[in-house]
């Protein structure tokens, strides 16, 4: 899962540079294949099972409606991950899918669809939708990217008032009643926790999958240079456009789960707002692994949603921790985590070597 | 003592926790024109810009004409009268190769349009080029723009990466000449260089890095008369290169 | 969709003898001196009560939630008052974030007490059952109001003989209702003015001048008299006024009419604006009794200035829960929902009964003249108020700021 | 027989012509040497063959198909690989995966998101290719902390997994050591011997490694080619020596 | 033809402003790679100081004037305080860090004018040689449009001189185009960026002043300008001073027809003038004033 990581400063904590192999005996010839070829799947699964499983019981309460809000955030910010740390397209539009989704989710309310099939329909109509962005805006990038989407968020954010009448405008959509799963009743929060969680987790497996897959490292190619990725045969137009569609899709996931939770879709979700709330959730986190969304998605729902609620100063501690992280935690909290295990090791084999 | 041009004192350079310079100790004279010699990944680049101050975390002693420019900034230092080739040349691309040099001028060193003449008069190649855009440039046009852009800040050290990288035979010959004008009228000289004829030619002295380390420091005469010399410094022997990290 | 729909346990009231009420009002962003003014109103209606020993024995307090005036924080918002406990929900300010709020109710378990949103579709109109456990304490302005279909008469009868109309208003639920209700009965009068530019604006937004110079080039070149609706409200008002006012076309409007809190924007200021007519639920000098007495002095001594209808309006819905929660005899969702329909309690306004049906407070609503007065603290000068009876809309003039007793006492 | 052709191609840069109606033919088998002074269009030269950017005027053929208006990853899937004269990789990979990368998309597994991308043994052929030109020690290194000289050897060893049909190599060996010259020459020959078909295109401004590999030069100069030769031919050539190579 | 000229006049007087306000955004981009989305915040911040400078009274044209500097400059002070603070620890090239923490710093300027200023809306009223307006049969023009004009043309002049003519615009645009070796060349660097922040925020706080009588200075006026000011960079080419004067124009002008014309469109035609232009064109109207590399030959494919 280590791949996922955006341009690392090569420069930085690189464990195998000349120095790092001077304090740390390299451990043989097998080193870099283990690095590489590690699958580290299932102890990952068994963490995310056992979190879903143990969470219903930990909390309760606004704690469990938080902690599902942050799960439901965290697929969001994986979807900003597949664009932003796997292609190197730093989306500030992202919320136009999640908005998306969630309109998709809202216009249902009144069909009684099994949810599962809402979520299908929901993430399939914000695919087609990141396909057409990605024919719009996927031959730039950097800064122009940036903005681009930006503005086609924006466009989308004002049809749902130029279209007072499909869309309701500053109104929204509220209302959605989820109709019952498999006979359990969504309107419970412990059901709904389960619904939303084994949701994320199915979807963060199948990217899991993905980014070590081919195409996942295409991805990283293209990303990397995109010259470069081209002059060997990859494309980098389909690239860019698959990546954009997976992230359309889960982003889309995403979106239905928040309508449903929420009951409702506003325009607020396609703002550019909720476009930098995400970008933001996967700066806390990190980008080093699938972890790191949904850390920071959690943090960054605890610290708007609690710790600084109810004061006018709320903007201001939240900028201000934005700030120290983006300024000084590079590599996001599961950056730290991982400096941290590194650091630990090197530890451990440097007093191992020295007995 | 302060007659040295450059004098590096258990020098050691990072590059965040990667160490690629390690206790480098190197006096360069005024007037003196000194190869930096080495394989790749070897450290030359980074001394280079170490010296400078540039991208790379320094430690030890660095004097410059006696003053101590070790934890001077790299515009600091190059104010004081250093200039720099980089390997990978930095020409602004959005502005033309006479703005390029203009950029490099300093009040101090005198008119820009002399300094300008001079440096084109060092690389000749140059000239045909000025109103050109950086964009506009080959690979090798480039090289020859950065090396002018270096003399027309009339710096009293250069310190030149690669110099001759790209550059067809005949440009390298007259490059190599300029050099030893340059060196003769009292620039001190710093080439970090794979072209081996090209160095020995133009410096009186070589240094070869391996590893991050000083290896072997003698006049350019006796390591270019010496084949085993070079065969032991520059060559990847198979075993040397089995163990080389 | 989660939450339990249970009234179950003793929500909002914990073993500590303490009644939390939960409370939405946008603290950040463009409308926070609306956000502000609520807690204030609010709070001041806590300390009186709490003053004369609580609700039941028990002290009551406020946990007040930033909303930031945008529907998904302030769902998110609602849910978390409710999953902590705090299920007696009142505040929001625009109508869009009721909504929200009101489609959080029922799967959360909780009550809502709107105090500020006017959108019809919050509770029901004549004869509609409102929705479960939502109720609403301020005023309702939808077509079908008899306070919203006399306006055009009203406005007639103190501007008689306009002959056009521009309105100019916020682009969501509240404004297209009011346009469109305006438009609707503007015909049936003597004479039947029309409805010149009819221009809605972004809720947020502040830049009018293509809007303001349009308007100018319509009102001078129409000799036959134009009035102006100005349906935006907080600092899209005062941005208006302020764009306009180098046009000097203002004074040629017959009327002009404002809607929505009128104190805050006015203040701001200072004196420097049009006269105008404002259409809400309060202005503080309408009122001589002795609840809105009490509560526009402890307003004035806490926070230096007079309250606004924003202010009042959170007071009055606090002094509704105080009033149900006291009826039913405890704090549980249920019981408290149930002590609101029908509930009279003492307000501003002398007293409020809030309709078993509709769910809906039978609010007056207020009409105000007032003009800008640099001398006066507040910057305003309040010519002369009207009360409108929501029942049938017949009209009486209330006190005015130099007639009214709190005035009159200092 | 003819593989690459060119006919009458052109590239001007916003109107400043660098490449003039440039006509050649390249033969499998056949090593090409391009030499010419500094900004003689070799490297535009190089970048129009790949696909880098469209001619402004001519066409390409390659193997019996108009390739002009072909994409580089459609001309690099049909068997053109190159090199950059500033070496590329993909920096945060490491070099096994480079190569590794470079070999799955020569065989066109690329796009697929249900196979994953690390083989359960690396392919020999790839070892062996890392071994020839001494990356074997670093495959675990992350290739964007790798030195020049370094980075010149991953890129060229990129090229190769690719197996192509044309390889266009731009100066192969600059900034490498005179011995890593070497022996990079050497691996060129061993690749002309194992892959006797491939049709082989270099710049470079290193006479030894021209002369120790090609069979053929030709000399640009000013966006036109000026000879088109044997090296004995050209370099004997009043105007090579004037032009490029100097008195040496 | 009167609705014509008055839609012209008031595209105008909306451009103006605009370009004021983005003005700084793009120079502070042009030369640092940062997409300062607080600079809205420097407006309000802007607005908020001339305000209380006037205390909202009716004060003199130079008194007005006076204020408006101030704005400026204690704008301008914040502004290279947060480059030395923030932004001078981060990588210019990966922008969504510097986007990200001028996000950051958007949020705790907007919370900090509340406390500092609170919620409360204030008003400025305009000077009095500021405040009328002429008629000219039936085309109104606002004094105050002709100020902005006028102080919005002496701006760019400006800023075209300094970048240009002075030794200040030299060194920065060679930190533009490679802050490393513009350090090698021996150019202060961290001068000119603090330099160009500073700018950059004397630009946003006089924006800030100068509009002033024109809004409510309220939370919220901070968010007046920013998107329309992403997209007269976007517009206008990054980094181009020019280019943002003429996307200024273009936007003003559109903005203010199809408010005229077509009131329901006027919200976005805006955003999608900017997306064609972006999509056939990326590097925006303008030849854009020095990018960091030459345009990285992306692929075609
Ligand atoms: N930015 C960097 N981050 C981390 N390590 C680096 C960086 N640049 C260089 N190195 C490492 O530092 C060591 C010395 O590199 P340097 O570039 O100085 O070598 P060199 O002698 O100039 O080689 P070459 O002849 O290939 O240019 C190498 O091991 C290289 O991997
Ligand atoms: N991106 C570009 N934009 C504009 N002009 C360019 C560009 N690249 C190259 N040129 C021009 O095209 C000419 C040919 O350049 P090219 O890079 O092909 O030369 P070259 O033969 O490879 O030179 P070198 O040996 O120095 O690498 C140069 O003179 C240069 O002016
Ligand atoms: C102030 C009122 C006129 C509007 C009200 N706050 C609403 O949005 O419903
Ligand atoms: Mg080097
Ligand atoms: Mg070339």
């Amino acid at each position: 899962m280590n791949e996922g990581n955006v341009k690392t400063r090569v420069d930085e904590d690189n464990p195998s540079s000349p120095a790092a192999e001077g304090l740390a005996p390299s451990s043989g010839a097998s080193a870099w294949w283990a690095r590489a070829g590690r699958n580290r799947l299932v102890p990952h699964a068994v963490l995310a099972i056992v979190l879903i499983v143990l969470v219903p019981s930990l909390l309760t309460g606004s704690n469990l409606a938080l902690a599902t809000t942050a799960v439901i955030y965290g697929l969001f910010a994986l979807s900003a991950l597949v664009l932003f740390g796997w292609v190197g397209l730093g989306s500030f539009g992202q919320a136009a899918f999640f908005g998306t989704g969630a309109y998709t989710a809202a216009m249902l309310k009144d069909h009684q669809l099994n949810p599962l099939i809402v979520i299908l329909i929901g993430a399939f109509v914000a695919m087609l939708l990141a396909l057409v962005v990605a024919i719009l805006a996927g031959n730039s990038s950097g800064i122009q990217f940036a903005m681009l989407t930006l503005v086609l968020g924006e466009v989308l954010h004002q049809l749902l008032f130029t279209f007072r009448d499909v869309f309701h405008g500053d109104d929204g959509i509220f209302g959605i009643t989820a109709q019952p799963l498999f006979g359990m009743n969504l309107f419970d929060q412990k059901n709904f926790w389960w619904y939303s969680a084994g949701v994320a987790a199915v979807f963060a497996l199948v990217l899991y999958g993905i980014h070590r897959s081919q195409l996942g490292k295409t991805f990283t190619a293209v990303r990397d240079d995109p010259v470069k990725a081209a002059a060997l045969g990859t494309s980098v137009r389909v690239a860019r456009t698959a990546a954009f569609m997976i992230s359309g899709f889960v982003g889309g996931i995403a979106g239905v789960l928040y309508s449903q939770q929420q009951t409702g879709a506003a325009p607020g979700l396609v703002s550019t707002v909720m476009s930098g709330s995400v970008i933001f959730m996967v700066f806390i986190g990190g980008t080093s692994n699938m972890w790191g969304p949904f850390v920071g998605a959690l943090v960054y729902t605890y610290l708007t949603t609690r710790l600084f609620q109810g004061s006018n100063t709320s903007t201001i501690w939240i900028g201000l921790l934005l700030l120290v992280v983006v300024v000084l935690v590079r590599g996001g909290i599961m950056g730290l985590v991982e400096r941290g295990v590194r650091l630990l090791k090197q530890r451990v084999t440097t007093a191992r070597s020295a007995s | 003592m302060s007659t040295d041009a450059l004098v590096l004192d258990d020098v050691t350079l990072t590059y965040g926790s990667a160490t690629a310079v390690f206790g480098l100790s190197l006096t360069v004279g005024a007037g003196e024109a000194v190869g930096i010699l080495g394989r790749n990944g070897a450290g030359k680049t980074t001394t280079l810009r170490g010296i400078l101050g540039s991208g790379v975390r320094r430690k030890g002693s660095i004097r410059y004409f006696g003053e101590e420019i070790g934890g001077m900034r790299a515009d600091q230092v190059a104010r004081k009268g250093i200039g720099w080739v980089p390997d990978d040349r930095r020409i602004y691309t959005t502005l033309t190769v006479r703005e390029n040099l203009l950029l490099a001028s300093r009040e101090r060193s005198g008119p820009a349009k002399e300094a300008v003449d001079e440096a084109v008069a060092a690389v000749p190649l140059v000239e045909k080029l000025l109103p050109r855009k950086g964009v506009q440039l080959s690979g090798g046009e480039q090289q020859a723009v950065a090396i002018a852009r270096a003399v027309v800040g009339r710096p009293k050290v250069l310190l030149l990466d690669e110099p001759a990288e790209g550059l067809a035979p005949i440009i390298v010959e007259s490059l190599q000449q300029s050099v030893i004008e340059l060196s003769r009228s009292g620039m001190t000289i710093l080439i970090a260089e794979q072209n081996l004829n090209f160095v020995l030619g133009a410096t009186q002295r070589v240094c070869v890095l391996d590893s991050g380390r000083e290896v072997l420091t003698c006049s350019s005469e006796e390591f270019g008369n010496s084949p085993e010399l070079q065969n032991q410094h520059l060559a990847i022997s198979l075993e040397n290169h089995g163990k080389r990290r | 969709a989660c939450g339990s729909s249970s009234g179950g346990s003793g929500s909002s009231g914990d073993s500590s003898g303490k009644i939390t009420l939960g409370m939405l009002a946008p603290l950040t962003g463009t409308f926070a001196q609306a956000g502000v003014d609520m807690s204030d109103g609010a709070k001041i209606a806590v300390k009186q009560i709490n003053a004369s020993g609580g609700v039941n024995g028990q002290k009551i307090s406020l946990d007040i939630r930033d909303d930031g005036s945008d529907a998904t924080k302030t769902s998110q918002a609602t849910r978390d008052l409710a999953s902590a406990g705090h299920k007696l929900i009142m505040g929001a300010y625009t109508s869009t974030e009721c909504l929200a709020v009101k489609s959080l109710i029922a799967s959360s378990g909780s009550v809502y007490v709107a105090p500020t949103c006017v959108s019809g579709d919050l509770t029901g109109g004549p004869g509609q059952k409102g929705a479960d456990r939502v109720y609403r304490t301020g005023l309702r302005s939808a077509g079908d109001q008899p306070v919203d279909k006399s306006i055009p008469k009203i406005m007639n009868e103190l501007a008689p003989g306009t002959k056009t109309w521009d309105y100019f208003g916020y682009d969501y639920s509240y404004g297209h209702e009011q346009s469109a209700t305006f438009k609707a009965n503007l015909s049936s009068l003597p004479g039947s003015p029309k409805l010149g530019s009819n221009v809605f604006i972004p809720l947020t937004s502040q830049n009018f001048r293509p809007y303001v110079s349009k308007l100018a080039t319509a009102v001078e070149s129409d000799p036959t008299g134009r009035g102006l609706f100005l349906g935006t409200y907080g600092v899209g008002t005062g941005s208006f006024l302020q764009q306009a006012s180098s046009f000097n076309f203002l004074s040629k409007y017959k009327m002009i009419w404002t809607t929505g809190d009128p104190w805050d924007v006015f203040t701001a200021l200072k004196g420097k604006f049009p006269t105008v007519w404002n259409q809400y639920d309060y202005v503080w000098a309408a009122y001589d009794n002795p609840t809105n007495n009490a509560f526009v002095k402890d307003f004035k001594k806490a926070y230096g200035h007079m309250p606004g209808a924003n202010a009042a309006e959170s007071f009055n819905a606090v002094m509704a829960y105080a009033a149900a929660i006291k009826k039913a005899g405890s704090t549980d969702p249920q019981k408290v929902s149930d002590a609101l329909a029908g509930l009279t309690f003492k307000s501003t306004q002398g007293t409020t009964t809030i309709d078993a049906t509709t769910h809906q407070a039978n609010n007056n609503a207020v009409l105000s003249k007032l003009q800008g007065d640099p001398s006066s603290p507040d910057g305003i000068k309040i010519l002369r108020t009207v009360i409108v009876q929501p029942k049938d809309a017949s009209y009486k003039d209330g006190s005015n700021s130099t007639t009214n007793s709190i005035n009159k006492g200092q | 027989m003819t593989l690459l052709e060119t006919h009458g191609m052109s590239k001007a840069y916003n109107g400043v012509p660098a490449l003039v109606d440039a006509t050649a033919a390249f033969d499998s088998g056949q090593v090409t040497a391009l030499i010419g002074p500094n900004g003689a269009g070799k490297t535009t030269f190089f970048g129009t063959l790949a696909g880098e950017h469209r001619a402004t005027a001519g066409s390409i053929e390659f193997d019996g198909h108009d390739i002009t208006k072909w994409d580089a990853d459609r001309r690099a899937r049909a068997g053109i690989a190159r090199t950059f004269q500033v070496a590329r990789q993909f920096s945060s990979l490491s070099v096994l995966e480079n190569l590794l990368l470079s070999y799955q998309a020569g065989q066109g597994q690329w796009w697929r998101p249900w196979r994953t991308f690390l083989p359960r043994t690396v392919p020999s052929y790839i070892h062996e290719l890392a071994e020839v030109t001494r990356l074997d020690n670093l495959l675990g290194r992350t290739a964007g902390t790798l030195p020049q000289g370094d980075r010149k050897r991953l890129e060229l060893a990129m090229s190769l997994a690719q197996d192509p049909r044309v390889l266009l190599l731009d100066e192969p060996t600059a900034g490498m050591t005179d011995e890593d010259c070497v022996v990079t020459v050497d691996v060129l020959k061993d690749v002309m011997t194992r892959s006797p078909d491939l049709c082989l295109i270099l710049t470079a401004h290193d006479m030894s490694v021209v002369f120790a590999l090609a069979h053929r030069i030709l000399l640009m100069g000013q966006g036109q080619i000026l000879l088109d030769g044997t090296p004995e031919e050209v370099a004997g050539h009043e105007l090579a020596r004037t032009t490029y190579l100097g008195a040496s | 033809m009167v609705e014509l000229l008055n839609a012209i006049v008031s595209g105008l007087a909306l451009a103006m402003p605009l370009f004021l306000a983005a003005s700084g955004l793009t120079l502070i981009y042009g030369v640092m790679r940062v997409i300062n989305f607080a600079h809205g915040g420097f407006f309000m911040v802007g607005a908020y100081v001339a305000t209380s400078a006037l205390r909202g009274q009716v004060h003199g044209f130079w008194a007005f004037i006076g204020a408006v500097i101030l704005a400026g400059i204690v704008v301008a002070i914040f502004s290279a305080a947060c480059e030395e603070i923030i932004f001078r620890w981060l990588d210019p090239s990966e922008h969504m860090l510097s986007l990200l923490a001028s996000y950051a710093l958007s949020l705790i300027i907007a919370g900090g004018a509340v406390q500092i200023w609170g919620a409360a809306a204030k008003t400025q009223p305009a000077p009095p040689l500021l405040a009328g307006s002429w008629s000219f049969g039936g085309v109104v023009l606002a004094q105050n449009d002709v100020f902005m004009i006028i102080m919005g043309l002496l701006l760019a002049a400006g800023l075209w001189a300094l970048l240009n003519q002075t030794s200040f615009g030299k060194q920065a645009t060679a930190v533009a185009g490679d802050p490393v070796m513009a350090e090698a060349l021996g150019i202060r660097v961290r001068w000119v960026a603090i330099g160009v922040f500073a700018a950059g925020g004397l630009l946003a706080g006089m924006a800030g002043g100068l509009a002033s009588p024109q809004y409510s200075i309220a939370p919220g006026l901070d968010q007046l300008f920013v998107l329309q000011s992403f997209a007269v960079i976007i517009l206008g080419g990054f980094g181009s001073i020019g280019g943002a004067f003429g996307a200024s124009l273009l936007l003003g002008l559109l903005e203010s027809i199809l408010a005229t014309y077509a009131p329901s469109l006027s919200g976005y035609g805006f955003y999608v003038a900017m997306a064609i232009v972006l999509m056939l064109r990326p590097q925006g109207l303008a030849i854009a004033f020095r990018p960091r590399r030459a345009p990285q030959p992306e692929v075609s494919a």
